[in-house]
C-alpha cells in the first residue's frame, strides 16, 4: 500500500505526464525531491524545466505560477511547510483567488498550492500551524484536506485538473504511513467538493479532516466494540463544502461531533456547526454540538506539550462517549 | 482581435508612426480627462488613478512589443491598457459599471485586463502584477514561444518585497521579461528622495545583476528606444531589464489627495516638461507630419473618446444575477 | 459628536501624550494625514520621529514594528488597507502573534496594527474585504472590531496599552459618521474581550459587529415598532470572545441571529454559532440559528453589485423576521 | 546578567581576546557535536540545523558588539546565541523540552532568545528576523540609546522580500543594523550559482545604497574586523552595512538531508578551511598562545558543554498545564 508522500507524487507524476503545461515548482523539490521527500526522483525524471527548483522566495513564485497559470501552464506549486504560505499570502488570496471573478471571467487561474500542514514532528509554532482557516474564508480559493492516500490521489488528480486555485494541505504525519485501503493505479480521480461517508453508524456523526479522520475512525472502532454506532464523515474539500451527507446523517444519529487539529476559535469545524444550527435538521438535534479541536495556542516545542495542544484519540473518545451517553 | 492600427516600431520612423505615436498619447489623456470628468458629474463610482503627464511611457514601450507580447498593469493602468491596444468603449464602461464593460462591472478601474491585446490585468496590489509579469515570462520560456513580458509599476512599488524575489527569479532564469518602472517621483505622498537611498531608481537592478537604464520617461522615443532594446535582449534570452521612466504625475494620487505633500511650483515645472508637446516638437524638427496632421490626430482621439464614452453610457448596467457562480470557473 | 476618524485620532493623540513609548507609522500616516484622514494633523503635532511614513513595504513596517516593540516602543502600524495585511502575514501571524509564546515569556510585543476593512467605497476585491477571518483563528492575537466611534476610542486606548499585538480593524463606511452617543472626553479605556448589549429585547438576539451594529440597530427599531423586542449584542473584541452576555441573552430569547459582513464561509459568527450550539443554552434555543453574512464572492465594482454581495438593512430585517414569525 | 566573561575588541589583541575568540568558536563546535548526539541518541525531538564549520562568525562579529547591542538569529542559531553569551545549560536544556530551557520547552532549537544578552531570538522563518531587527535599529534611534543591532541570515534569505524591504527602509532612515549574511552556499539544497545572478552577494546590498563587504567567514579576524567597522558607522548614524562571511555548513540542513546536491570532494576542500584551525595558525604567528594554553581552553569548552548537558539532563520535564495562559502577556 502506497503512502501519501507516495500517492501524491503518483498523482503528481500522472498529471504531468498526461499534460505538457503541467509542471511542479517550489523550494528543493528538484535534486532534494522535497523537505518530505514527496517528489523524490521526479527531478531526474522530467528534468528542471518541469520541476523547478526555486529560491526562497514564496511570493515570488507562488505569484509566477499565478502568472504561468494565466498563460496556458498549469503549475503546481509546493510550499514547504504551509505556514510559509504567510509570505505568499497577497498571491493566493489577493491575487489567485481573486483573479477569475475580479476580471469578469477574462482569465482563470488553474493551479495547486501543495503544503504540509500540522503538528507532530516537533517542529514549533512556526511550522506545525494548521491554516485551513487562513483560506478558507478567501472566497475564490477551493480548499482540499486528504485524510490517505488513496483520497489524496484522486482529489489531486482533480485539482491539477481544476481550472480554478486550489490549495492543497498535507498533513506531515500521513506522508510516511498507509491508508486503510490501497490506492486505485491510473488515473482515478476523485471529484473535488464532494464528501466522503468513512463509515456508518446510527448514533453519533463525527465530522473530521485530515489526519483527525483515522482517529475518529479508531474511536469509532473502539465505541462500535460498546454497541456504540458512530458514522465518520470526511468532507475532503473543505472549501467549498459538501453538507449533503452530514445533513442526511445528522437527520438520522440526532447527535454530532466535529474534529479538527486546528485551535478551536475558528476553523472548517465551525462552519459545519452552523450550517447544521441553521439547517432543517436542526429539529433533529438530540444534543448539543460538539467541537473537538486544538487548544487555542501557538503549536509547542517539546512532545508532551505538542501533544497536549491537539486533539489525541482520547479526547475524541471522550466528547463522543460523553455526547451519546449524556443525551439518550 | 488585435485593433486594426497596432504599430510597431520606432516612433520617428514613418509618418504612420508618428500618428500612431501621438495618436495614443492623445488617446490617454483625453481617456483620462473623460474619466475626471464622469467623476465629477457623479457618474462615476469609487476612485481613479490618473496617468495625465505620464502618457509618454505606456506608449513608447507598447511601440516595441507584438500583440502576442503580454504586460501586466498597475492601479494607474488606463495608459498601458489603451497602448497596448484595448476597446476603449469597453474600458469607459467597465468605470461605469456596465455589462459590456471589460470585467462586466466586476472590477473597475483597477483590475481591466484585455486578453486579446496581451493585458493581464491592471492591479489593486502594488507590485502585485509583478511576479505574475515574471511567472508569465516563465511560461513564455517553457512554452518556448518568444513572448515578453513587460510589468508596468510605479517607483513605490520597488520597495515591495515582490518586487524583490521576482526580479531576482527573472535574472537567475534569465526569463523574457522587461520592468517598467514609471518613476513619478511620488508613491502617493511619499517622495522618492524619501523612501529609497539611490540617485537612479534604475540602480535597484544592480542587487540582482539586472541592467538598468534611467531614462527621460516624458520622451516617447526615449522610452521606444530602450524598451525596444529591452525587449530584443529579454527575446533572445538575454534575461531582464529595469527601465526606469522618470515621468510625473500631475493629478491627485486618487480622489482624495490634497497634494499637501508637493508644491504647486513642482507641478507647474513638470507641466513645462510635457510628452505630448516634446514629442510634437520632434515630429516638426523631423518634418515628419504637418501641423494639420497633428490636429487632425488630436480630433480623432477626442472622437473616439466621446464615441466611447456615449456607447457606454448607454450601455446596460450590469446584473447581479449570477455573481456567485461567477467566482470559479466552471470550464476544465 | 467625533466621527470614528477622529475617535480613533483622539486616542492616538492621548496614548501618545501620555506614553512617549507610543508611535503611530504606516504609509502617508505623515504630511497626508492618512488615506482616510485619520492621522490628519498628528504629524504637524507629534512631528516625523512619532508619525512615520513608511515606505510601500508591508511587511517589512510591521516587522520593522515587532522589532521595536520587542525593545520598548509600543507602535500603532496602520495598514492602508486590511487588505494588504495579506503582504504582512507573516509578520503578523508567525512573529508577533508567536513571540511571546514561543520564546517562553521571555519577550512580549505591545503593538497594535490598525486597518480599515470593509466594502462600500467602490474600490473592488482587493480594496473591500473583511479580514478578521484570517486572524482569529490564529492565537496570540487580540482583534478588536468597533462599532462606533465611542466604542473605537476607548477600545484603541486599552488595544495601545495591551501588551500583546492587537489587529484593529475599523470599517471605512464608518470614518465620516457620528455615532448613537458621544464619545466620552480624556482617556476613558473600555477594557477588550467585553463584549457590550447595545440594546436588549426579549424575543430574539442579535449578535453583530462593525458596521453591522448599526444595522442591526436599524432592524430592532423597526422591529419594535411591530411589536418584537430584540437584543443586540456587539463582542467588540472578536478574539478573545466574550460570550457571556451572548449566553445570557439566547437563554431569555432562546433565538440568535447572527450579522457580519464577511463571506458567509467562515467568520466569527461561525464561533460564536459554535459556542451556543455546543453550551448549555443549546436548550434554551426554539429555533434554528440563523445567519446573515455576505456572499462567498469577492467584492464587485459597481455599486448595484457590490451592494449585492454584503448584507443589507433589509437581509437582516428579513432574517430577523423570519425567525422570530416561524418559531414562536 | 551578563556572562562574566565577555569580551569586547580584536581577537588577536591580547592573550585574553585570543583565548576568548577560540573559546567560543570551540564552545560553539562542542555544542553542535552535543546536539547531533543527543539526537542520534534518541534524547531529542524535531530536527536540528547545526552551525558546525561555520564558527567564526557569530564569533568574530560578537566580538565587536557590547552586551546592550543586540542581534536577530536564525534557524541556524545556536552559534550566534553562544557567541553573545547565552547560557550553555538553559539552550540544551531547551532542546530537550526542560522547563528551564530559555523557552520553558516551548520553542525548542528554532525560537531561543536570551534577552539578557540582546539576543532577541532564533526564528524558523528564513528572513523573518531582518525586518525585526531593522525594528529593533528604529527603537534604538528613536530612544537615542546607540545600541547597535546586528542581524545574522543565511545566503537563502537574501532572496525573501523581507530582508528587502528592511534592507531599504535601514538604508532611507540610516538605521544602526548591520545585516550580517553567512553564505554558506546553500539555502538548503539551493546553491548561491542556481539562486542568484550575483558574484558576491554582498552586492545585494547596492540596490539600496547600502555599502557591501565580502569576507572570508572562516576567519574569525577578518570577519571582527569587518563588523567592527560596520558597527562603528551604524553606531555613528552612518546607517547599515551588508557584510558577506564566506563559509561553509558541514553538515546536512537539517536531519533530513541526504546530501544529494552537493558532492563529498567539495565538502572534504572545505574541511581544510577550517576556522579553528586557521585562527590557531593566526594565534602562532603572533605567538599569543602556547599550545598548551589553546588544548586547556579546548578543554574548557568541552567540560563547560558535558555540564551543560549533564545539567539539563536532570531537570524537569516542561509542564503542558499553563500553556493557554501563556499566550498573552498578562503584565500591562
Ligand atoms: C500592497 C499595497 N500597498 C499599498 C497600497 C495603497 N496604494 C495604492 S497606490 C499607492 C502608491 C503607489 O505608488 P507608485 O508605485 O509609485 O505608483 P503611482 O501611484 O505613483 O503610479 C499606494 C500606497 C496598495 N494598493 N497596495
Ligand atoms: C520563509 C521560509 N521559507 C522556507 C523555509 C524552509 N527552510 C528552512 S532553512 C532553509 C534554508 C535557508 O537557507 P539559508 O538562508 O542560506 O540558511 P542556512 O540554512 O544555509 O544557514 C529553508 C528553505 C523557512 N523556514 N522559512
Ligand atoms: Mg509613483
Ligand atoms: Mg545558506
Amino acid at each position: 500500500m502506497l503512502t501519501m508522500a507516495e500517492a501524491v507524487r503518483e498523482a503528481m507524476t500522472i498529471a504531468m505526464e498526461e499534460r505538457p503545461e503541467v509542471f511542479l515548482m517550489g523550494e528543493d523539490v528538484g535534486v532534494y525531491g522535497g523537505a518530505f521527500g514527496v517528489s523524490a526522483g521526479m527531478y531526474e525524471k522530467f528534468g528542471a524545466d518541469r520541476v523547478i527548483d526555486t529560491p526562497i522566495s514564496e511570493l515570488g513564485y507562488i505569484g509566477a505560477a499565478v502568472g504561468a497559470a494565466l498563460s496556458g501552464m498549469r503549475p503546481i506549486a509546493e510550499i514547504q511547510f504551509s505556514d510559509f504560505s504567510a509570505q505568499a499570502m497577497d498571491q493566493i488570496a489577493n491575487q489567485a483567488a481573486k483573479i477569475h471573478f475580479m476580471l469578469g471571467g477574462a482569465l482563470h487561474v488553474p493551479m495547486v498550492i501543495r503544503a504540509p500542514q500540522g503538528s507532530g514532528t516537533g517542529a514549533a509554532a512556526q511550522h506545525s500551524q494548521i491554516v485551513e482557516n487562513w483560506f478558507t474564508n478567501v472566497p475564490g480559493l477551493k480548499v482540499v484536506v486528504p485524510s490517505n492516500p488513496a483520497d489524496a490521489k484522486g482529489l489531486l488528480l482533480s485539482a491539477i485538473d481544476d481550472p480554478n486555485p486550489v490549495v492543497f494541505l498535507e498533513h506531515k504525519l500521513l506522508y510516511k504511513t498507509p491508508g486503510w485501503e490501497p490506492v486505485p493505479e491510473g488515473n482515478a480521480r476523485i471529484p473535488l467538493g464532494v464528501s466522503r461517508v468513512v463509515r456508518t453508524g446510527k448514533d453519533l456523526t463525527i465530522v473530521a479532516t485530515g489526519i483527525m479522520v483515522k482517529k475518529s475512525l479508531e474511536v469509532a472502532d473502539k465505541l462500535s466494540a460498546e454497541g456504540i454506532e458512530v458514522t465518520v464523515i470526511d468532507p475532503r474539500t473543505i472549501s467549498p463544502l459538501d453538507m449533503s451527507t452530514t445533513f442526511e446523517s445528522v437527520d438520522l444519529t440526532g447527535r454530532l461531533l466535529v474534529v479538527q487539529e486546528g485551535p478551536s476559535h475558528g476553523g472548517f469545524i465551525n462552519e459545519v456547526i452552523a450550517q447544521v444550527a441553521g439547517s432543517h435538521v436542526f429539529g433533529s438535534l438530540k444534543a448539543p454540538i460538539k467541537k473537538v479541536a486544538g487548544l487555542n495556542i501557538p503549536i509547542p516545542y517539546a512532545p508532551q506539550l505538542e501533544k497536549a495542544a491537539v486533539p489525541q484519540v482520547e479526547d475524541i473518545y471522550a466528547a463522543a462517549n460523553e455526547i451519546v451517553k449524556t443525551w439518550r | 482581435m488585435a485593433p486594426k492600427d497596432l504599430m510597431i516600431g520606432h516612433p520617428l520612423s514613418s509618418k504612420a508612426h508618428a500618428k500612431h505615436a501621438l495618436l495614443y498619447m492623445w488617446k490617454i489623456r483625453k481617456f483620462e480627462d473623460a474619466v475626471e470628468d464622469l467623476f465629477g458629474r457623479g457618474m462615476m463610482h469609487g476612485t481613479m488613478h490618473l496617468s495625465v503627464g505620464q502618457e509618454a511611457s505606456p506608449t513608447g514601450v507598447c511601440m516595441a512589443l507584438k500583440i502576442t507580447d503580454q504586460i501586466t498593469s498597475t492601479h494607474r493602468g488606463h495608459g498601458h491598457c489603451i497602448a497596448k491596444g484595448a476597446d476603449l468603449t469597453r474600458m469607459i464602461a467597465e468605470l461605469l459599471g456596465k455589462e459590456i464593460g471589460y470585467c462586466g462591472g466586476r472590477g473597475g478601474s483597477m483590475h481591466i485586463a484585455d486578453v486579446e491585446t496581451g493585458n493581464l490585468g491592471a492591479n489593486g496590489i502594488v507590485a502585485g502584477g509583478i511576479p505574475i509579469a515574471t511567472g508569465a515570462a516563465l511560461a513564455s520560456k517553457l512554452q518556448k514561444n518568444e513572448n515578453v513580458v513587460v510589468s508596468f509599476f510605479g517607483d513605490g512599488a520597488l520597495n515591495e518585497g515582490a518586487f524583490h524575489e521576482a526580479a531576482n527569479m527573472a535574472a537567475i532564469w534569465k526569463l523574457p521579461v522587461v520592468f517598467v518602472c514609471e518613476n513619478n517621483k511620488y508613491g502617493m505622498s511619499n517622495s522618492t528622495e524619501k523612501a529609497f537611498a539611490l540617485e537612479n531608481l534604475a540602480d535597484r537592478g544592480l542587487g540582482y545583476g539586472i541592467p538598468g537604464v534611467t531614462v527621460d520617461g516624458n520622451d516617447v522615443v526615449a522610452v521606444y528606444e530602450a524598451a525596444e532594446q529591452a525587449v530584443q535582449r529579454a527575446r533572445n534570452s538575454g534575461g531582464p531589464t529595469l527601465i526606469e521612466c522618470v515621468t510625473y504625475r500631475w493629478k491627485g494620487h486618487s480622489r482624495s489627495d490634497k497634494n499637501l505633500y508637493r508644491t504647486k511650483e513642482e507641478i507647474d515645472e513638470w507641466k513645462t516638461k510635457e510628452p505630448i508637446a516634446k514629442f510634437m516638437s520632434l515630429i516638426h524638427e523631423k518634418n515628419l507630419l504637418t501641423q494639420e496632421e497633428m490636429d487632425a490626430v488630436q480630433q480623432q482621439a477626442t472622437d473616439e473618446i466621446i464615441a466611447a464614452v456615449n456607447e457606454s453610457v448607454k450601455a446596460k448596467a450590469a446584473d447581479p444575477a449570477g455573481l456567485e457562480a461567477a467566482v470559479f470557473n466552471a470550464v476544465m
